[in-house]
């Protein structure tokens, strides 16, 4: 029997705003926490610092509520360490594709099994309503002195760049379709991101409830889309790419969220690991016992003699 | 000094083998039983640069000092005597090639300008000319030093034919040349340097062949006509076994026995070797695996150390300067969530960039506050590899045991000089996790009932929580005035527990004589070179001690108060290779008392044992309080 | 304490208005002609959590220090009281809506846990139900105090129905519900409340309109009932204007007049708000401008100012501690290249994260060393407002006269906490840039035939280089032994040039009476709360002084040494926002002079007045040498 | 009369090892300089760190040696301080894009007008050889203890998704086609970028000039290919950047080199400034004077009473 969505609920007071879509991000998670009946002792949350970098704590798993813009390292480490666990980071946009863009761009490049989420609200909420690198370059929300002046990113292009093998956007809104996203991410073997649309009903008073309502359709909806890479063949996947590449640029009358790439069959980095020493899967660095019953070295003298016997030299006194 | 110690050095451009004739000399000394420190000096660059090997080797002891002059220098071209003619003692012996006597100084474009005008000077001052040949002549006429000139070209042609390499492929046999020469003027024996090339080159037999051949011939050679004036005694060491690492093996192997399972790393000099060793002995079959990871920069790397830590996994990261300062933030998120994460730091020459491939002990009193705010840590450093190795092993130990982030702060010195050892006594090695429970239900992390908390790691059967911000016992951000003192008090009070708990010996030695004449205090690389400093001294008569510093947090208070305040302050004198001298600065930070006499060095190079001795006789004599000290190229 | 100055508090969820009513009743007491210092505290959190602002009002002075107990508390919230109820002095006034004494604690979702789990110990221990109603009865029947109850929904539906405004609009109007009940108990005149709205919303006539409204009458209902119990004698002030800003405000129009003209920063609290200030005051027309740009990271933000720095512009960042742990690298670019950049740095409580909205001096020895390697840097603080204006412009002036970059390190305290000051006489501000000059031909950006050499920009006519690494007089890479510790020596020299020319009155201050009885030591925002302790004391007959540290590096040695030997040590007491008090250490570091005595906090609220003052007496008394204060919600 | 190109040599031994790819790039760089005479007091090179850093102390402009991955932070200091400075910067593969790839991304999101020319060896030079983020996976050079477990970064494609206007590839041994292209990306007004394919022949054993000479090709010999955007119209914008894109995929048995994509009608951010601050191009920071002649500010009592008026309040004593 599956665990209940309110058993991943910390108990916490959720203190963001009242009508924050980061409600129905997190609820979505529950959601689909609860439909993979994730342990929650195997399971860990890493936020980065934000509004949005508070979730852990709102979640009754391991929850890290790291550095800003560090997430995706903390997380790496802690997956590279016991690849057993899920492990999931809940970011800002500021957070993951601002100070921490370097770190996406290398989870994307090594493909470790690690679902990200961005709560992509347009705006560094915590810091009180500065332009975050999701904002398109022209708008004044609320608290900026002066139009954003720089061009925004384009996130899903920018994940498609660096190598993630599941694309996908969500909107915090559609509460039952992001909770599908989640699953689908968790599940995948492999990087995967999700870009959710979030209002902030603080700061960002053009990307509201209002804006994306009107705008956004759902990719599955439209006949013939299929994001997902079916062989290992490098022209399927470069098309497939190229195709999400090019619907990830409609921003503007029309907004699509969905899964947009989606390849199950590019190597992990785990996996990579493991053609390199092959107990890494089933002995991994944190499940590894160092120490005898005596407390002491697994290698003792004669262990470490051997195996760094390349610098260990019998002096001619010795041999005769 | 030690009559019966050599001092050589070996020179030339990087590139040019010199690494691998100082991995093949040693091996060969060590395996006819000397013991020998190896030192390595060289530019930021690839190719071309000049770079040296100086080494000390000695039948009686394990060398871990170095000093001058050399009685042997052992030129790949003109740079090299251009550069060290003046390092040359008397009756020594300078090996070059023929064709080096017409270089002329102006042409040697691979040496800085400003070194150039300076060496110009001294030669102008000295009325030599400004060709190789006119320095060599002045140094075989005024200074009693042999030239031993060899033809190397036709040592080279030589092989070539007798075993049909193509020309340019012959002139990397260049290094093998000097080898010879050495090997005949010390008469180091041919199964001794077959032993060190075949360490070398494994099972390249060809490879191992053209050398034994070149090195014979020449070595023969030389030794006829010039004898074996530099013929070692033979050694007096009774050891069967040499450990022959540098100090990035060392730490390395140090690490893979203390159970090391997690190392992120972003390359830098002079700690990525560290690193590269661990790579590539990161697989002991049944015995387990490291992962090492090389990481997109050094902040990924603190962090997801940090990370493979919360999991379980020993863990550590190693850098230098410039890689340390982008970790600090993530080191504090250490402190505040009570991590055991072991910092390798190898200090080299700042601020910035800085002399990325020289040493310093710079970074002292940063490593004593990095990050903002406060929080328990613990700075352990190391005299030598002897010292590093079990350091390094402590290092996790402490870590665990308190929960706390530790640096072990060393040095480029430490790092890239290759010392001949006795392989460590594992015997008495422990390892200590520290208390280690696997949680469940209702686990709190922060358990406030105990300043050190039960640690259970993520993965267990317990949930638990981390965050940067001030937190509550299960980990969730609080900002309760009360609570919030309370956790910072958990966490400082640490220092005060490790401040009790941990052994005096791993914190401060004291070596030498009790009530001595003059007192050195020093810490790190400048260990051995005081002690070789003392010894040489007693024999004038003058009794030192040598107060050795090893961990900086928490600082042994008493144990320095106690020894300084017996001490007439006036005969104490601080070591460091800095400028600030960071190291009497923390001693008055911590006791108060101001250590006013110093000698310092803060060139990159290391301190040596001949302008050490000078330079305390300098200040015990009053002349000075503050000596800075110059030597080296 | 001062029976004429008024303290008083308004609380309320984030998000509430709390800051508006803050500034209205600012402005409108300012006009009066009062002294008023409002300090905010607030969670790391944008709506909901208790958040709470805490003004002293004085007819006589400028206030710039805080205190309790409180005389007036207006509660937007039932939290508002169950936090401070023990904050009410005996004969004081509570503010609420009826509605909240049916609030139960226990309801409270956005106290955290551990804080209402304290609240319910000490209701139980005084015997105290858990609902607000209880608890503010006990309040009038044993403390003395005044409950003013008022029916919030009524005067909001009043306006609603008066002004067509929909309800769910109307409760905007929730805050002017307080500030009209206390214009009504303090008597603020109806006119210095109508300037102060028109200082907060200018044009917004409708806003104005319904606000006086409101407040008139509120006011007139609250004085008709309770009459004006906390009326303010009229101001012995003589001033004709003031200025009113926060410690962020103030140091932007600090670095205005200094000529900033590059500013970068990344987000981050207390410091943004100075960067939202430079952006809306930007444009001088034709008197200027300053860029003013957001950077990607921390480290964007200290590297793009020292490359504006480069090409000539007066540049800075402003920042806090995650943000400048991220900047050291930079930090350490900008030494060893000599760049005059001041980085403007915002204490908040620490490690990592830590309490990002709440304050702490923790990060001084951090500042001292901060960055691997040596060099000469300028780390300056300031005590109030009025200091940091002043010294804000001197950080340039400094740091391009020496060629240093310059830390300003300063608080949250100072940078949320708004007060009126006299505006700053300008007369006596300079501008020096130091010695610049055209470069040319041969330009050497690092002459050695001076310490401080001529800058030229990048952009002039000269060519010039620079690097991370060590350098020689043209900013070209260089490693030769000789010249490396001659540039080293220039960078560090600075430090005793600074020391000798930088006016002791910029470095560190002492007030009070010679021969004190005892001596306070502190620095920051604690300046201040000393001064008005030790003014406190004086009526107890004890005669204080306070030492203000102003300047850490050059460390005002002789200074210090001079005062404190003067001093019977276990008279002399540091007062400080952290746990290790590091002023002391920073003293003991460059003196040797240890002092025993402290007073700290670190719960990340101010050092209260009258906290300070208790625990100055419990010092002498001999009682504890170590106090830690913990007063504050 | 155009400066020689020798003119721009700083006269500095430079200490690349013989061979190496850098020499092309730096004779690209003289060249290209001189032939668009710059002049070198108002030129700056920013260089990061590794030997491709190194590069402004060889050449006679105004050079910044500045801290690995951050030469585009510094970069972007000077420019914007003074916009009337030519500003180049060179940086390794590892240093731009590795730990500096959050500046690269921002540089093309503000379209600041600055040229990057990145020297694309596949490793650290300097540090002795470990994988750079361009290297393919699997692939073992020398100095590597197993196969490379990252995949690459395709250079082109993030240049092109972070915004640069300007984006090329050049081979360091064809000096004269790299010369054209940094000619181009200087004289192009915004974020210009050069991937440099550069043989480091010391530590990369694979991609050698024979490896580059059997591959390589230039695009401006393609029959129909042109990369630039000649009008404001969005779908043409996006329709160039796409093509460019699927070019970039291209690494195998051809290579291409040459102007990937430019659009030379896209607003810089000097100019967006402008906008806000209309005196910023005649007098940006750098060329304000901030002092009077007797050493005052300029912002005198009146000026400052004016300006911050909104924060200076009469009391009523005053009024009366
Ligand atoms: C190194 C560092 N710099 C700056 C900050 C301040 N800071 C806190 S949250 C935040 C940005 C939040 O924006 P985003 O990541 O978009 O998250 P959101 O609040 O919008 O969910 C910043 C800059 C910090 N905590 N650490
Ligand atoms: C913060 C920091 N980390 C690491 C280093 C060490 N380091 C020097 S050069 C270099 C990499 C060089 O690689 P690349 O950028 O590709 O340049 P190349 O040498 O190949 O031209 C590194 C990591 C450093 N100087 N600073
Ligand atoms: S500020 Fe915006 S993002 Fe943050 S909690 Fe409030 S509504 Fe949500
Ligand atoms: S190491 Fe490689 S990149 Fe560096 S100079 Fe040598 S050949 Fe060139
Ligand atoms: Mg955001
Ligand atoms: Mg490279």
């Amino acid at each position: 029997m599956a665990r209940n969505p309110s058993t991943y609920r910390s108990g916490l007071w959720i203190d963001w705003c009242p009508g924050c879509g980061n409600f129905g991000i997190i609820t979505a998670v529950y959601k689909a926490f609860s439909e993979l009946d994730l342990d929650p002792s195997k399971t860990v949350v890493v936020g980065g610092i934000g509004c949005s970098g508070k979730t852990p704590h709102f979640i009754n798993v391991n929850g890290v509520h790291s550095l800003h813009g560090r997430a995706i390292p903390f997380a790496t480490g802690i997956k590279l360490a016991n690849p057993e666990l899920t492990v999931v980071v809940n970011g800002g946009d500021g957070d993951i594709l601002g100070i921490g863009m370097g770190h996406f761009i290398a989870l994307g490049r090594r493909n470790v099994d690690i679902t990200v989420i961005m709560h992509d609200n347009g705006v560094y909420g915590l810091t009180k309503g500065q332009a975050a690198p999701t904002l398109k370059r022209g708008i004044k929300t609320k608290a900026l002195s002066k139009p954003n002046i720089q061009d925004a990113i384009n996130p899903i292009a920018i994940a498609l760049s660096a190598g993630y093998t599941f694309v996908a956007r969500g909107y915090s809104l559609n509460i039952d379709h992001l909770k599908e996203l989640i699953k689908q991410a968790i599940s995948h073997k492999g990087a995967s991101f999700i870009d959710v649309l979030q209002p902030c009903v603080v700061y960002n008073n053009i990307y509201t409830r209002e804006f994306y309502s009107e705008r956004i359709y759902v990719l599955d909806e439209v006949g013939d889309w299929d994001p997902e890479v079916k062989s290992e063949r490098v022209d399927e996947m470069m098309q497939k790419i190229d195709q999400a590449w090019r619907r990830s640029l409609e921003w503007g009358d029309k907004i699509p969220i969905g899964i947009f790439y989606k390849n199950p069959n590019y190597s992990t980095f785990e996996e990579r690991l493991s053609m390199e020493v092959p107990t890494y899967l089933e002995k991994p660095p944190a499940k590894q016992v160092i120490t005898t019953s005596e407390g002491r070295p697994i290698f003792t003298g004669d262990v470490f003699r051997e195996f760094f016997s390349k610098y260990i030299i019998r002096t001619k006194n010795n041999r005769r | 000094m030690n009559e019966d110690e050599l001092i050589l050095m070996i020179g030339g451009p990087q590139g040019s083998g010199l690494e691998t004739t100082a991995q093949i000399l040693t091996s060969s000394l060590a395996y006819s039983g000397y013991g020998v420190i190896s030192d390595r000096e060289y530019y930021s660059n690839i190719t071309g640069r000049h770079s040296y090997i100086h080494m000390n080797v000695s039948p009686h002891r394990i060398p871990l000092d170095l000093t001058y002059p050399v009685k042997l220098l052992g030129a790949m071209d003109a740079e090299t005597i251009f550069t060290h003619f003046n390092d040359l003692d008397k009756g020594g012996f300078v090996i070059y090639d023929r064709s080096v006597r017409g270089r002329k100084l102006d042409s040697i474009v691979s040496m800085p300008p400003i070194t150039k005008s300076r060496i110009r000077e001294v030669l102008e001052k000295l009325g030599i000319g400004r060709d190789a040949g006119s320095l060599i002549d002045y140094l075989v006429e005024n200074r009693g030093i042999t030239g031993v000139e060899l033809d190397f070209r036709s040592f080279l042609k030589d092989i070539s034919n007798k075993f049909g390499i193509v020309s340019t492929q012959a002139t990397r046999y260049t290094s093998s040349i000097l080898v010879g020469a050495l090997a005949g003027l010390i008469d180091i024996e041919r199964d001794a340097i077959e032993y060190g090339l075949r360490r070398r080159f494994g099972s390249r037999e060809k490879l191992i062949k053209h050398n034994i051949y070149l090195i014979d011939k020449v070595s023969r050679q030389v030794s006829e006509e010039y004898g074996t004036p530099m013929k070692l005694p033979p050694s007096k060491l009774n050891v069967g076994e040499l450990l022959v690492a540098s100090g990035n093996d060392i730490i390395a192997m140090a690490k893979v026995v203390a159970g090391l399972r997690f190392q992120s790393y972003y390359p830098i000099t002079p700690a990525a070797d560290e690193s590269f060793f661990l790579e590539t002995y990161n697989n002991f079959g049944d015995k387990g695996s490291i992962l090492v990871i090389q990481t997109e920069d050094e902040i990924a790397a603190i962090n997801s150390a940090i990370g493979a830590a919360l999991a379980g996994a020993r863990s550590a990261t190693a850098t230098s300067g410039p890689g340390f300062s982008l970790m600090v933030e993530g080191f504090g998120w250490a402190g505040i969530n009570e991590v055991p994460v072991v910092i390798t730091y190898y200090q080299r020459g700042g601020p910035a960039t800085g002399l990325p491939t020289r040493g310093a002990q710079s970074d002292l009193m940063y490593s004593l506050f990095a990050s903002h705010g406060e929080f328990a840590r613990i700075v352990l450093t190391s005299g030598d590899h002897i010292e590093a190795f079990y350091d390094a092993i402590e290092a996790f130990n402490l870590a665990e045991k308190y929960q706390v982030p530790v640096i072990h702060l060393l040095d480029k010195f430490l790092a890239n000089s290759i010392v001949t050892m006795e392989i460590p006594d594992l015997s008495s090695v422990k390892i200590d996790r520290g208390e280690i429970v696997d949680g469940g239900p209702g686990y709190k992390r922060f358990d406030l009932s105990k300043t050190i908390s039960p640690r259970a790691f993520i993965g267990s059967s317990a949930v638990m929580w981390y965050t940067g911000s001030e937190h509550d016992e299960y980990g969730h951000t609080n900002e309760d005035p009360v609570f919030t003192a309370r956790m910072y008090e958990k966490r400082m009070e640490k220092l005060d527990i490790m401040d009790k708990e941990i052994p005096l010996d791993l914190r401060i030695r004291y070596y030498g004589e009790k009530n001595p004449d003059y007192l050195l205090v020093g810490w790190g690389f400048v260990k051995n070179t005081c002690l070789k400093a003392i010894d040489n001294l007693k024999r004038k008569g003058l009794k030192g001690g040598y107060l050795h510093l090893r961990m900086f947090m928490p600082f042994p208070v008493k144990y320095v108060e106690e020894i300084l305040e017996d001490m007439d302050i006036s005969r104490v004198i601080a070591v460091e290779h800095d400028y600030m001298v960071q190291s009497a600065l923390a001693i008055s930070l911590f006791t108060g008392i101001r250590i006013r006499n110093s000698i310092v060095k803060y060139n990159g190079r290391p301190i040596y044992v001949h302008e050490l001795t000078e330079a305390i006789e300098k200040v015990l004599s009053g002349e000075d309080n503050r000596v800075v000290l110059t030597y080296g190229a």
